[in-house]
């Protein structure tokens, strides 16, 4: 049986207020990132349930990348405090579950950090490209 | 079952060129639910809304979803062609097939790929979205400030001069704040009372304003647009209506001796007193604590003189009650305690005092008739050190000052310096200093005029000890530059003491559900896009209460301030965003993990009853979101251990949706 | 490799406990030192010094038999810097090394009197010698 | 009320009357010192160095003799009090110090600052009470006394805790209550010249002398310290107004002038 090569897939999740529209400066400046990152808009990254995480990788997701605002700059002023504490415990639980650290990150990118969207995913993507396909959380029978 | 319709844009080629737009609309109208699939060079433009109402009509839809450029380009536009033909606008979703797609990728292959994913997860978003009713909320056309300052004055003057009414609290017996204690300001020189008092005048004879002297914030409940304030209008013993300030009163009563706050206690007052000349209102007040008729029923000699029969020894507090749609916190700030300083001898010596008593020295008004003498003895200083910093730039673990700069302190030294020595040229003025700080517009320019014109020594390093021996201050600090120890006799030491929010700000931010930082300053809800607003709406800042700040800063924050309550109490209606969190009140454990996390307080606590399976009914606490105080950023909803938080337009469902289909 | 100026910055920053970093500069410890006539370095220079890497002219100085361990420096630092401790550190990478006792039982004699506290003797033992 | 009492080498040799005076006064204000078995020299100064254990091992063992006793510990002279402070101090909260020197010791019985440590005065403060000190005063005192504390007692202030290092009241408040009049003055909190007075008194004497200086011109009459090492530096660089230590001077006010040996 030939098993197809299958692209790594990576959800990312974006604040409405910051990482949304650097994602869109990004796009503006026609700076070029991989095509495997998906964007879901939030309005603030403490909207990102963990179970959000868990349901990506449950659904063959092979890296989750969360981006809010930086620290001191929420819009909503403390929801990216809460992402922090909330993502710290949730990543080293996924270690513990055998995903590895390197298949999540959250990154502070500001709406003016397009540049730094684009260097984000690149450099993303190829950490999660590196680590293959995940298949510790996946759930086969959500497949068609 | 959802009908969705599906609109595809090229934008020109900015989409079509690097996304097969047929391909897209081939493989999106395969998807369930979806009704219709069409592409449009311009969706955006008049004809394509035109396209997207008809086939609203024609098709009866009950959801659209635009693949497009990115919804904060024109998610509004569609919103409003939807709205137009007849669809709730939430009903719309976006999704963005141009900054984050045809945009940033090349290969027309995967991009085209890429865009018929974002448009199933739009397709499965819409799928879930909910017909949502922004909520609107009437506004209650008066503003309350808390603070009769500078900045509350200000603030209540430019309110009351676009035609609204607003009422200032101050707990004082009079307005005025810090400012009427300045003596001269910088860098112009104007006199502090020259430029304050006919403000304070205005503002009492404005209609519109009212003033509530004597008085404080008792309460407060409501949200923007919807305040209801209890004030607590404290007894002055004296009838404000008939007291005409005549002052005979303040002469003739019998307790003198009581320290004078206005003047820093370097002079005292009488127990009945008017806090100073041109104090608004001119009335009366008698200081209770100090009173010979309050306190043992022996005098009432005041009574006997007021020809306007004005005095009231029964008079009690007034509990006042008044709706106000914004509430602006101008509470200011004062110097800090210099009870830990005494290695500059200030709880040891008269004659080491505050910048703010120096003010009072040098005030014509003041306890010394505006002469420069010094308290202990009333001699003039022949030599005077000021030392800056006193409490500023702390670390926080020497737990003593403040971590942050004062910001007036080098200026208003600068000002001192030179007035000095203007007035008094035989003075040895020596200033020392850390770094002198002169950001302002002709503060640097005034600070070298002061050091190079008027001979002030300027000493860069620090006062390490200050003994008083016989009436002579012996200063001893280290000249950096020179890299010597100096040792001054000095006759006066004025200290720069840090200034720190007044004592009142946290009990009131309390009250107003607005957030402090560690130093107890208000925070703003944003520290650079809106500094003038706190997070919680309807709350504004002005003046020293958000952070230190000089006359002109203040002045112009207190107009910041005045126009966006303006802005928000010209309206009649405020429309609030529907995309708000809200509570499966079955679901609620009445735990409280919403209400600590939420950062606009939006959340209360309510008893309700409710009917178990078993027919009988319990009385349970559940939440309950206030959807104008709500700004939906959804931290509830993650916080919320039983998963009865939601967020509207983010539901959990629609995530879940959007993320099985981008894993699909 | 490190040079030995760092090694010695090392372990005087070690053996203080001393963030030199937090000093602002403002001159408070020299201006409230006790001993500041006395020495060729001040207190804010040995902070300084220590934070450059300059250290070299520090241990040559006499500057560290100076200090009365007073602690008014400590107390008295705005930005909690504790300067006295970075002089005892930087006396202590001199008296550490063999032969460098600042005070040897020679000395002793000339200096006693019937009246001086053997706290005086031990005090001083425990400051400038090894 | 009973207290480990560690009296410290110098109070058992050049300071007798500070030990004796101490230990009269304490049994007419009915606390019970008692003292120290076999205690060592605390070493007369707290180094601040992080690697050095050793010289501050007879502070423990005093702190541990106290915690076994079930006692608070009291010291009378400044310096043994500063050097028992600050070890007590780094014990409960420097972890690393404090399992270097309990693995040093190792008897079994680990120290963590469980001793409550007081000054002397502290006690007449905190647990006697100065109006109880009052009502034993026999012979008021009526002369102008200037307090003065040297660094020892107070700083660093974030330890000792004495009382504001910066004005310190303490002794006054003694010297109030044995009906003598306080006289304050801006060197009452400065250093003598400490132990350079064995490497340079011309130094020490600077230092000195500034300090009396300040007290006689405030109008003090007598200046009453904690430290042997204070006294011995005024007194020797010509203090030409009495230095006693505050026991002395309580020995004063409580016994009379006979106690005087």
């Amino acid at each position: 049986m030939q098993i197809e090569e299958k692209k790594p897939l990576i959800a990312a999740f974006c604040c409405n207020w910051c990482s949304y529209a650097g994602a869109d400066l990004a796009g503006n400046n026609r700076l070029n990132y991989p095509d495997n990152v998906k964007i879901i808009r939030v309005p603030c990254s403490c909207r990102v349930d963990p179970t959000f995480i868990l349901r990506a990788f449950q659904r063959g997701a092979d890296g989750v990348l969360i981006c809010g605002c930086h620290p001191g700059d929420c819009h909503y002023t403390t929801g990216n405090y809460y992402t922090r504490r909330r993502m710290t415990l949730l990543f080293s639980m996924l270690e513990y579950l055998g995903i590895e650290k390197e298949r999540t990150r959250v990154e502070w990118v500001s709406a003016a950090e397009g540049a730094k969207f684009a260097q984000t995913v690149n450099e993303f993507t190829a950490a999660v490209s590196a680590l293959g396909e995940n298949r510790r959380l996946e759930d086969l029978r959500c497949k068609e | 079952m959802q009908r969705i319709g599906v609109f595809i844009c090229h934008c020109g080629s900015n989409i079509a060129a690097t996304v097969d737009t047929s391909a897209v609309v081939n493989a999106l109208s395969a998807e369930p639910g979806v009704v219709c699939a069409v592409d449009y060079p311009y969706m955006c433009s008049a004809s394509g809304q035109d396209m997207i109402k008809e086939a609203i009509k024609e098709k009866e839809l009950t959801g659209i979803v635009i693949c497009s450029c990115s919804p904060r380009m024109h998610e509004a536009t569609f919103r409003k062609a939807a709205a137009a033909a007849g669809l709730n606008p939430y009903m719309v979703e976006i999704a963005n097939i141009r900054e984050q797609c045809s945009w940033v990728h090349k290969d027309k292959q995967t991009a085209t790929e890429k865009a018929i994913v974002l448009g199933r997860a739009a397709i499965a978003k819409v799928s879930l979205n909910t017909p949502l009713q922004p909520g609107e909320i009437p506004v209650t056309k008066r503003a309350l400030v808390i603070g009769g300052g500078i900045a509350g004055i200000q603030t209540a003057l430019d309110i009351a001069d676009a035609g609204f009414e607003v009422d200032i609290v101050e707990k004082k017996p009079t307005i005025g704040g810090k400012m009427a204690q300045l003596d001269k300001t910088f860098p112009t020189l104007d006199c502090a009372a020259c430029i304050l008092t006919p403000k304070m005048v205005e503002a009492s004879q404005n209609e519109k304003i009212r003033i509530y002297s004597y008085s404080k914030v008792e309460e407060v409940s409501g949200f923007v647009g919807n305040f209801t304030v209890k004030i607590r209008k404290k007894a002055r013993f004296v009838d404000e209506n008939k007291c005409t300030g005549c002052g005979l009163c303040t002469e003739k009563c019998p307790v003198k001796n009581v320290p004078n706050e206005f003047n820093l206690g370097m002079d005292s007052r009488h127990a009945v007193y008017i806090p100073f000349a041109q104090a608004v209102p001119k009335v009366a007040v008698i200081d209770a604590d100090y009173c010979r008729m309050l306190k043992d029923g022996k005098c009432g000699l005041c009574s006997k003189i007021c020809g306007a029969g004005a005095i009231k020894y029964d008079q009690e507090d007034e509990i006042i009650e008044n709706k106000y749609g914004a509430i602006v916190a101008a509470t200011g700030c004062e110097p800090i305690d210099l009870d830990k300083f005494d290695e500059f001898a200030y709880s040891k010596s008269k004659d080491v005092i505050t910048s703010l008593q120096f003010e009072r020295l040098m005030n014509a008004a003041g306890p010394t008739g505006g002469v420069l003498l010094r308290p202990s003895d009333n001699k003039h200083p022949k030599t005077i050190v000021f030392v800056q910093c006193v409490g500023s730039r702390c670390e926080a673990h020497a737990k003593k000052g403040k971590e942050y700069c004062s910001k007036i302190c080098c200026m208003y030294t600068a000002k001192h310096a030179m007035l000095t020595r203007e007035k008094y040229p035989d003075t040895d003025v020596y200033v020392f200093y850390i770094d002198v700080r002169t950001p302002g517009k002709n503060f640097d320019e005034f600070y070298r005029r002061v050091a190079e014109e008027y001979g002030v020594h300027y000493i860069k390093g620090m006062v390490g000890k200050i003994c008083a021996e016989n009436g002579t201050l012996k200063v001893q600090a280290s000249d950096l530059l020179a890299d010597k120890q100096l040792h001054i006799d000095a006759d006066l030491v004025v200290l720069a003491a840090a200034i720190e929010p007044d004592r009142s700000t946290r009990p009131l931010a309390t009250m107003l559900t607005a957030s402090m930082d560690t130093n107890d300053f208000f925070t703003e809800a944003h520290p650079k896009l809106r500094p003038v607003e706190s997070p919680t709406a309807g709350i504004f800042l002005s003046g020293c209460c958000q952070g230190p700040k000089d006359i002109p800063e203040t002045v112009a924050q207190a107009g910041a301030a005045a126009s966006k309550v303006i802005g928000l109490l010209c309206k009649d209606r405020l429309t609030a965003n529907p995309c708000v969190a809200h509570c499966d009140e079955m679901s609620c454990n009445g735990c409280s993990t919403c209400e600590n996390v939420c950062p606009y307080h939006a959340v209360t606590y309510i008893e309700k009853e409710f009917r178990m399976p078993d027919r009988t009914t319990k009385i349970r606490r559940v939440a309950q979101v206030n959807p104008a105080v709500c700004q939906g950023c959804g931290a509830c909803t993650v916080a919320c251990p039983s998963k009865a938080m939601d967020l509207y337009g983010f539901s959990g469902k629609q995530i879940y949706a959007e993320v099985d289909a981008i894993c699909r | 490799m490190k040079d030995k100026n760092e090694l010695i910055k090392e372990q005087i920053l070690y053996q203080s406990g001393v963030n030199v970093r937090k000093c602002m500069r403002c001159g408070k410890c020299s201006g409230t030192c006790p001993g500041y006539d006395e020495m060729e370095y001040h207190p804010h220079q040995f902070v300084y010094l220590v934070e450059t890497g300059d250290i070299e002219p520090l241990l040559k100085s006499e500057s560290l038999y100076k200090c009365l361990s007073c602690f008014a420096c400590v107390d008295r630092c705005p930005r909690g810097v504790e300067p006295a401790k970075i002089i005892e550190a930087v006396r202590l990478t001199v008296i550490r090394q063999q032969g460098k006792n600042k005070l040897t039982p020679d000395d002793i004699p000339a200096v006693i009197d019937d009246d001086i506290p053997q706290q005086a003797l031990v005090s001083a033992y425990r400051k400038f010698t090894r | 009320m009973k207290f480990i009492y560690y009296p410290g080498c110098t109070l058992k040799n050049k300071a007798k009357n500070f030990d004796i005076d101490a230990r009269n006064c304490a049994k007419i204000l009915g606390f019970e010192l008692i003292e120290v078995d076999d205690f060592q020299c605390c070493g007369g100064v707290f180094t601040t160095s992080a690697d050095e254990i050793a010289t501050k091992l007879s502070a423990v063992r005093a702190l541990k003799a106290a915690k076994k006793a079930g006692l608070p510990l009291v010291t009378v002279c400044s310096a043994c009090h500063n050097v028992i402070k600050q070890t007590d101090h780094a014990m409960k909260n420097d972890p690393v110090f404090a399992d270097r020197v309990n693995g040093y010791i190792n008897d079994g019985d680990d120290y963590h600052g469980e001793t409550k440590v007081y000054h002397y005065l502290e006690v007449l403060r905190d647990i006697t009470g100065f109006d109880k000190v009052k009502e034993k005063v026999k012979y008021p005192l009526d002369m102008n006394v200037g307090a003065y504390y040297g660094c020892l007692m107070l700083r660093p202030g974030a330890v000792m805790e004495t009382d504001d290092p910066e004005n310190p009241q303490i002794m006054e408040q003694l010297i109030k209550t044995l009906g003598g009049r306080p006289v304050d003055y801006g060197m009452k909190n400065e250093c003598c010249g400490g132990y350079v007075t064995v490497t340079d008194p011309g130094f020490a004497q600077k230092r000195s002398k500034a300090v009396y200086e300040s007290a006689k011109k405030a109008g003090a009459e007598i200046i009453v310290t904690a430290c042997p090492l204070c006294r011995y530096n005024l007194t020797k660089n010509g203090a030409d107004i009495p230095v006693l230590y505050f026991t002395q001077l309580m020995a004063k006010a409580l016994i009379g002038e006979k106690n005087e040996r």
